[in-house]
């Protein structure tokens, strides 16, 4: 924010944040309408079923009328409810969501080594990581306010799993942030010119560590599978044994906010793959410097498309998985993430780390 | 504009992000508040466990487990606050750092090890 | 309005004596007490983070830091002993812990 | 590059013992529950290997950009605290094996916590005595809750860790704002720092924190339920290896790092001590547990000890170390006697039980008497040194409220220590005591030999070694 | 100086034999027969009694070797022992008396207990050993440092002996006994850390020259007045003296009277007169009413009692009131009278509570009512009694009439009023002695129990008739104790001159 205002002025560059944030908030809104209506398409066609398709052509408002539906819906507080917390617990779970995109840098900045984004944190990765952590608060003030046997079993599970995958995740952020030496997104993204083969995911500059960089993607992947409770991870909502978890006694908009907070996640999450593995806003093929200084607006408008892009593909994937993975067992899942994420990830970190204390890459 | 005023500046449109956020989360209760219909009674209100009425309360005792996976997560999340921060800087501190912290997580990774064979892990 | 180190300190001197309070006044419940030590530690990171920015001297970030580390020891440590005796006696409630006196 | 040959000179013990911890933990994790048999000769030889070491490298360096500076002061104080964590935990098998207790976690906690007494006793500087602190502390609360199965023992640990929590909170309150007034946290810097009112109140609430730490009245309040609570052998550690290191440490800290400023501490300690010394040992008076007896009198005891802080480095420093260790000696062997007697599969406990030891057990009860008398200061045993010295050094240090409240706690004192000696020798005997482990009725005889008898012919090569290490402390 | 160490043989050998009986008695135990435990107490006491007369052979020897004619210290030894406080033991003529006093009445002591103690009767023999170390080491020692260890620590073993084989108060008698006299001193103590450091020596011969302030003495003299007459002991605080003899048992009670109680004496010629000179001066006066009304006020308290120990126990206290008044004349003849009158003192009591104690073993009690007559029954005890009752009483010809008429022309000197308070007391001494004794001795056999009293039997009468043939001896022969003492009492009234 420092620098809009060292460049338009206090007041113009207040507005000019406030409006990039309304921005944000609406197109994130409404992609997450069209991306649930991708989720429930993709899931029907691997079923070879049509999906919604009343609403709009093809379904398209299918979203919009769901919406509208949750709107009228009565909000039912159970008796022996936490009221206050009850409430809370959803909004808090949203809120979060929306503000974790705070420093997500979706495009480059007309200025070279600059971007498009609300708050260009130096610590970036941290916040995210921090906000992430918060998460879990939503699923348990949720589940504890309830006053009833499933959400409150439902959402300790969700907070036990949450936690679990939260170490394997921030070893792999920490491969990362070794690579490039910085905790700001943009820098990392940055660190990624140059063609496909340079993306942290596959590491061509420091070509051996393609064996540990690729791995660590997927791991990250799964990790976000299980961040978020979405399928094949789905167990604190798993309607056979504990009914919908610590969202049983929810509906109405508390139940809508939930699920879009889930929603923001799942694409948060698909967003900072694409930055830490996927080269953000790069393309596949780097066009040069030349190209970038000479066409500022271009290059910025076509990093915005790879990027948005790069996180539809990385939905699709994770829808892909809802439709064909069966669910894990709790013990199973915990498995997982305690006794092969864990090993891995730590000893990435060392590999990692050795490659980049003996080779200099950082200095 | 000073460095520290700087770096705060940088979380002011957090912060609005945050408001805003809150803001339309709560709108969205209060709109269905206004515009739903409410007439709740007391089966409605109850909570829901498969039909039968709720014969104690739900704050129940749990599996001791579950409390030892929050410590392991305490544990290892910890870990990687160290991590961050010595990450970052590699580069400047040297060899020593790298060992350093190889030492540090060779102490963490025999709990690790400890942990494991304990069966602190084991979800039968 | 100045942000001084001043009014930092008295944040964390505010924080320090809700905690001691807390440990002492509490008649109820041990949780409430780890939730109290807890807080005086917070307070004493304020406290050390204050005095890092306004002396210029990074060591009492470092010092925040293992604090953070050493605290979050304590709790977990203090959590367990805490789910022992919960299991011997079936209650957590302070005026219960009296087995010995004198 | 950090300097190894200074690293080790400096913390060669500490080195050394947390490899073993971390090797002891290993081992566990590999050899399972076959490791708890041999775990306890394993401690031992941790432990002692650690008080050799600190005798190997007894003249200290400095290490970590100062963060630990070991003087022959303080490596005095770690081989007394090493070598005696050793005895208590060589006579501990035997009470964990009756109680079906035995794991080698024990020992991994013993040693753990043996690695924080002597990172506290290295420590110059605030952040590296806060982290030793914490170290001893953790493993002491789990320690003490170490009978899980026991609503005593979980309960000791549970008053011990919410105590010793809010004491390492109210200490670190303290070391905050030293370090903000001062602009340092190594304690040359404070020492060298223009004194301050902030300084002086952060100063205080250390002192209050660690005085907690030493169970030092009014601070106490910790220590009777604890030491009765948790396991014998905790306790005969508690009494021993930490209370040595952290006596020495509060002395260390007051000497080093506000040795400028004495008269501004001086007050404050004395007022302490003098508490410790009156609460202590009336509050013992009238108690029936011999553990807890125990735990008051170690309250009195800290007093006198604090009464040679209270002295100051020139006139106190030597008398601090040769009373403490002849104390910690004596405090052991009062422990394992505890440990020692046994009857109808139960522990002795109570104060009446012991009746008619002496015709059924006459070493051991003699043994008792002998470190009874010893620890009470009656001469013609060592522990009459231990208080001459304390003595002698409050009058020199100009304290003499303070000499009249030892002269008066001591008279106190005789009166619950002839309490138990009435008991055994004159009671009746009740039923025959069951025979115990001889670890343990060694260690009664030896700590009884060395307190009462040793440590009086040869006193004068105790004070000799106790002058010799107060000359590394930095003037 | 050189040679062998004389003094160190004869303190520490008793400890040594106390060790030795306990090693042997642990490696043989196992046995619980009533038979075997009586045997094996036999066998202690056997030993007890061949150690400690080991003891006084080698404290004989010493005396031997001992040179009259020197008024110094002799036979010393000094070796370093802590800092400044060294362990060094000599003895001069005023110790040299006690020391053989004490190495004399412990076997008998011993012998004496033959017949009488039946229970743990190894640690009875311990215990007394172990007291006699402590005893000897207290009149031996040349460190003031060195003097108190040995003179608290003289504490444990009587607390125990009282305690454990006493009578049906002993617990009691016990405590009161240790507290009193550890409170007295801890004061002691006191002075002493002080003492040592305002001289830097703890060496009494160097604090003998070393000059206190006038206002510093006075401190220290009541310092140590609190723990010697609290010892010795003296009038209000000798309360503690009737009960610990009453229920000690009766070689206790022996060796308190004896030995123990002259530690105080000792002490204020070893310390308060000669260190001190200034104070004692000051305080002379109240020494002299102290003494007094001890000789007067507990020979009336005396005349009143119904219990024979307790009767000599209070007739004790008013002798060593004498003591005191000798001390405190601050001349020759007083001074030499108070120590004459400590061994002479130290021979009667003991024997009158040995006496006390033929009776108490035949009928088990004390009760002076229950007696009477037994001349009848037990002649020789009667001779005996009688020659006690007039040494006690002050009788010339007996040792006791040496003493009180010395320490009374000493304090005549010094003092008419005080010399004639004492007078008094003499009177007073032979009412409650002679009444004692028609009572006991005299008169018809009342009580029917009395009927089948035997007399003195063969122990009884090898522990009696050596201390009735001393008493007698120095009644006769005075000199020769004073030949001893001379040289002593006069190097501490020139100390207290030139100091």
């Amino acid at each position: 924010m420092s620098n809009l205002i060292e460049s338009f002025g206090e007041i113009a560059g207040f507005w000019l944040v406030l409006g990039q944030i309304a921005l944000f908030t609406l197109v994130l809104l409404l992609s997450i309408a069209f991306l649930l209506l991708l989720d429930r398409k993709v899931w029907a066609g691997v079923m070879m079923r049509k999906g919604p398709n009343v609403v709009g052509p093809f379904g398209l408002f299918q979203s919009f009328a769901d919406f509208g539906k949750f709107l009228l819906k009565e909000i039912v507080i159970p008796a022996g409810a936490n009221k206050t917390v009850f409430l809370i617990a959803p909004v808090l779970t949203c809120t979060l969501a929306f503000v974790a995109w705070a420093a997500i840098p979706v495009a480059p900045g007309t200025v070279a080594g600059t971007s498009w984004v609300v708050s260009d944190l130096n610590v970036g990765i941290l916040y995210l990581f921090a906000i992430s952590s918060l998460g879990v608060y939503g699923i348990i003030m949720g589940g504890w306010a309830s006053n009833s046997k499933y959400p409150f079993l439902g959402a300790l599970r969700s907070a036990a799993q949450m936690v679990s995958y939260e170490v394997s995740i921030g070893f792999v952020l920490v491969t990362v942030i070794l690579l490039v030496g910085s905790m700001n997104l943009t820098d990392i993204v940055n660190n990624q010119t140059g063609g496909f083969w340079n993306w942290h995911a596959f590491s061509f500059q420091n070509f051996p560590l393609i064996v540990v960089m690729f791995p660590m993607f997927v791991i990250f992947f799964i990790s976000a599978l299980a961040e978020t409770n979405r399928p094949p991870f789905d167990l604190p909502e798993a309607e056979s044994e504990l009914v919908a978890g610590y969202q049983v006694e929810y509906g109405s908009t508390p139940y809508l906010l939930f699920m879009l907070g889930e929603y923001l996640n799942i694409v948060l999450m698909c967003a900072m793959m694409t930055i830490l593995f996927l080269g953000g806003w790069h393309g596949p093929i780097a066009l040069g410097d030349d190209f970038a200084r000479d066409y500022a607006l271009l290059t910025s408008l076509s990093g915005l498309f790879w990027f948005m892009l790069k996180i539809l593909f990385l939905f699709f994937m994770i829808s892909m998985v809802k439709a064909i993975v069966p669910r894990y067992r709790y013990d199973q899942l915990m498995r997982l993430g305690w006794k092969i994420f864990l090993p891995t990830t730590l000893a990435a970190v060392v590999i990692v780390a050795g490659y980049v204390a003996y080779s200099g890459v950082q200095s | 504009m000073t460095e520290i005023e700087r770096l705060a500046l940088d979380y002011l449109p957090v912060i609005i992000f945050l408001v805003i956020g809150a803001a339309i989360s709560s709108l969205f209760i209060v709109g269905s508040a206004l515009l739903a219909p409410s007439n709740p009674d007391p089966e409605k209100n109850s909570a829901y466990e498969c039909g039968f009425n709720a014969f104690d309360d739900a704050r129940m005792k749990f599996d001791v487990r579950f409390y030892l996976v929050a410590i392991l997560f305490i544990i290892f999340d910890l870990e990687v606050a160290f991590l961050f921060p010595w990450a970052v800087s590699l580069g400047s501190i040297g060899l020593l750092g790298f060992w350093s912290m190889i030492g540090f997580l060779g102490i963490l990774t025999i709990g690790f090890i400890y942990e494991w064979r304990r069966g602190a892990l084991e979800w039968e | 309005m100045d942000l001084g180190l001043s009014h930092y300190l008295a944040v964390s001197a505010a924080l320090f004596t809700i905690g001691v309070v807390g440990i002492f006044v509490n008649r109820k419940n041990i949780i409430v007490i780890l939730m109290a030590i807890e807080m005086i530690l917070l307070s004493v990171n304020i406290n050390m983070v204050a005095f890092s920015v306004f002396n210029g001297d990074i060591t009492g970030q470092i010092f925040a830091m293992v604090v953070l580390t050493i605290a979050a020891a304590e709790a977990a440590v203090g959590l367990a002993i805490l789910v022992v005796f919960f299991r011997n006696r079936g209650d957590i409630a302070v005026e219960n812990v009296d087995l010995m006196k004198g | 590059m950090l300097d190894y040959t200074a690293m080790i000179l400096a913390i060669g013990p500490e080195l050394w013992l947390a490899a073993a911890g971390l090797l002891g933990v290993l081992l566990g994790a590999l050899l399972k529950d076959r490791f708890n048999r041999i775990s306890f000769t394993y401690g031992a030889l941790a432990l002692f290997g650690a008080a050799a070491l600190s005798l190997l490298f007894y003249q200290g360096g400095e290490a970590f950009g100062g963060l630990v500076r070991t003087n022959t002061f303080v490596n005095f104080a770690k081989f007394v605290s090493f070598a005696i964590g050793g005895f208590a935990l060589m006579m501990s098998e035997g009470f964990l094996r009756r109680h079906d207790t035995i794991r080698y976690e024990f020992v991994l906690l013993t040693i753990f916590a043996s690695f924080g007494i002597g990172i506290i006793l290295s420590a110059s500087d605030l952040m590296t005595l806060y982290m030793g602190i914490e170290t001893l502390s953790i493993s002491s609360y789990v320690l003490a809750a170490f009978h899980r199965d026991s609503a005593r023992s979980s309960e000791a640990g549970l008053k011990y860790y919410v105590l010793g929590s809010l004491a390492s909170g109210i200490l670190l309150y303290g070391a905050s704002l030293v370090y903000g007034f001062s602009g340092t946290t190594n304690f040359a810097g404070i020492s060298a720092a223009a004194p301050s009112i902030g300084m002086m109140f952060g100063m205080v609430l250390m002192i209050v924190g660690l005085g907690f730490k030493i169970s030092a009245a009014p601070m106490h309040i910790w220590t009777p339920d604890v030491y009765e609570g948790a396991p014998t052998p905790v306790g005969a550690f508690f009494a021993s290896a930490p209370k040595m290191a952290t006596v020495v440490v509060f002395a260390n800290v007051m000497f080093t790092a506000f040795g400028d400023i004495m008269d501004q501490w001086q007050l404050v300690i004395a007022i302490i001590a003098g508490m410790s010394m009156l609460i202590g040992s009336f509050g013992a008076l009238t108690q029936m547990n011999i553990k807890r007896l125990l735990g008051y009198s170690s309250v009195a005891n800290v007093g006198y000890a604090l009464v040679a802080v209270a002295a100051g480095p020139a006139a106190g420093g030597s008398a601090l170390l040769i009373f403490m260790t002849i104390y910690v000696v004596s405090s052991l062997g009062l422990f394992a006697g505890v440990l020692a007697m046994r009857r109808r599969g139960g522990m002795v406990e109570t104060i009446d039980e012991l009746g008619g030891l002496m015709s059924s057990r006459p070493w051991l009860a003699i043994a008792w008497t002998i470190l009874l008398f010893s620890i009470a200061g009656l001469p013609p045993f060592g522990g009459f040194f231990g208080k001459w010295v304390v003595f002698n050094a409050s009058l020199e240090g100009g304290l003499m409220p303070l000499a009249i409240i030892l002269v008066i706690s001591s008279i106190v004192s005789f009166g619950y220590y002839l309490r138990i000696v009435k008991v055994i020798w004159f009671d009746e005997p009740k039923e025959r005591f069951e025979t115990i482990d001889r670890s343990v009725t060694i260690t009664v005889l030896v700590t009884a030999l060395v307190s009462g008898i040793l440590f009086m012919v040869f006193i004068n090569q105790l004070a000799s070694w106790a002058n010799t290490a107060m000359l590394g402390l930095p003037s | 100086m050189g040679g062998f160490p004389i003094i160190s043989a004869v303190v520490l050998l008793p400890l040594l034999g106390a060790l030795i009986i306990m090693a042997v008695r642990t490696a043989t135990s196992g046995s619980f027969t009533k038979e075997e435990a009586g045997r094996e107490g036999r066998a202690a006491l056997l030993a007890g009694m061949i150690i400690s007369s080991a003891t006084f052979v080698a404290s004989v020897v010493a005396f031997l070797t001992f040179d009259i004619g020197t008024a110094g210290y002799q036979l010393v030894e000094q070796y370093s022992w802590y800092g400044a406080i060294s362990y060094k033991v000599g003895v001069d003529g005023l110790s040299l008396p006690l020391i053989l006093l004490t190495t004399f009445l412990t076997p008998i002591c011993l012998l004496a207990s033959w017949n009488s103690i039946h229970t743990r009767v190894t640690e009875y023999v311990v215990a007394f050993l172990v007291l006699e170390t402590f005893m000897i080491g207290v009149f031996a020692a040349l460190d003031i440092v060195l003097f108190y260890v040995f003179f608290e620590a003289g504490l444990i073993p009587m607390f125990l002996i009282i305690g454990i084989w006493g009578g049906k108060e002993k617990i009691y008698a016990a405590f009161k006994f240790f507290l009193y006299t550890l409170l007295g001193s801890l004061f002691m103590l006191v002075a002493v850390v002080y003492m040592f450091q305002a001289a830097g020596s703890s060496d009494i011969e160097i604090l003998e020259t070393y000059a206190f302030s006038p206002q510093a003495q006075t401190w220290l003299w009541l310092a140590f007045l609190a723990s010697f007459a609290v010892k010795l002991p003296m009038w209000p605080v000798h309360t503690w003296l009737p009960d610990a003899h009453v229920q000690a048992p009766t070689a206790g009670s022996v060796i308190l009277a004896s030995v123990l109680l002259k530690m105080g004496g000792y002490g204020f010629l070893r310390f308060s007169v000669p260190m001190f000179p200034d104070a004692s001066q000051l305080f002379q006066p109240v020494m002299f009413a102290l003494a007094v009304i001890a000789i007067v006020y507990t020979s009336l308290v005396a005349w009143r009692q119904t219990d024979m120990k307790k009767l000599i126990a209070y007739s004790s206290v008013a002798h060593m009131g004498f003591v005191t008044l000798g001390i405190f004349s601050f001349n020759e003849t007083g001074v030499q009278g108070a120590m004459f009158q400590m061994i002479s003192h130290g021979l009667i009591s003991g024997a009158l509570f040995l006496i006390v104690g033929v009776v108490y073993d035949r009928m088990h009690t004390r009760e002076i009512a229950a007696y009477g007559g037994l001349v009848n029954r037990m002649p020789v005890y009667a001779a005996l009694f009688m020659l006690f009752t007039m040494a006690n009483v002050g009788l010339p010809g007996t040792s006791g009439f040496v003493g009180e008429i010395l320490t009374m022309v000493g304090g005549f000197q010094a003092s008419t009023w005080a010399a004639a308070g004492a007078a008094l007391g003499v009177i007073f001494s032979a009412i409650y002695m002679l009444t004692l004794y028609r009572r006991v001795v005299f008169g018809e056999i009342t009580n029917p129990a009395l009927n089948g009293i035997r007399d003195l039997n063969v122990i009884e009468l090898v522990c009696i008739v050596p201390l009735a043939l001393l008493t007698l001896l120095f009644g006769v022969a005075p000199n020769l104790i004073f030949n001893v003492t001379e040289g002593a009492a006069n190097r501490i009234l020139s100390l207290m001159v030139g100091g």
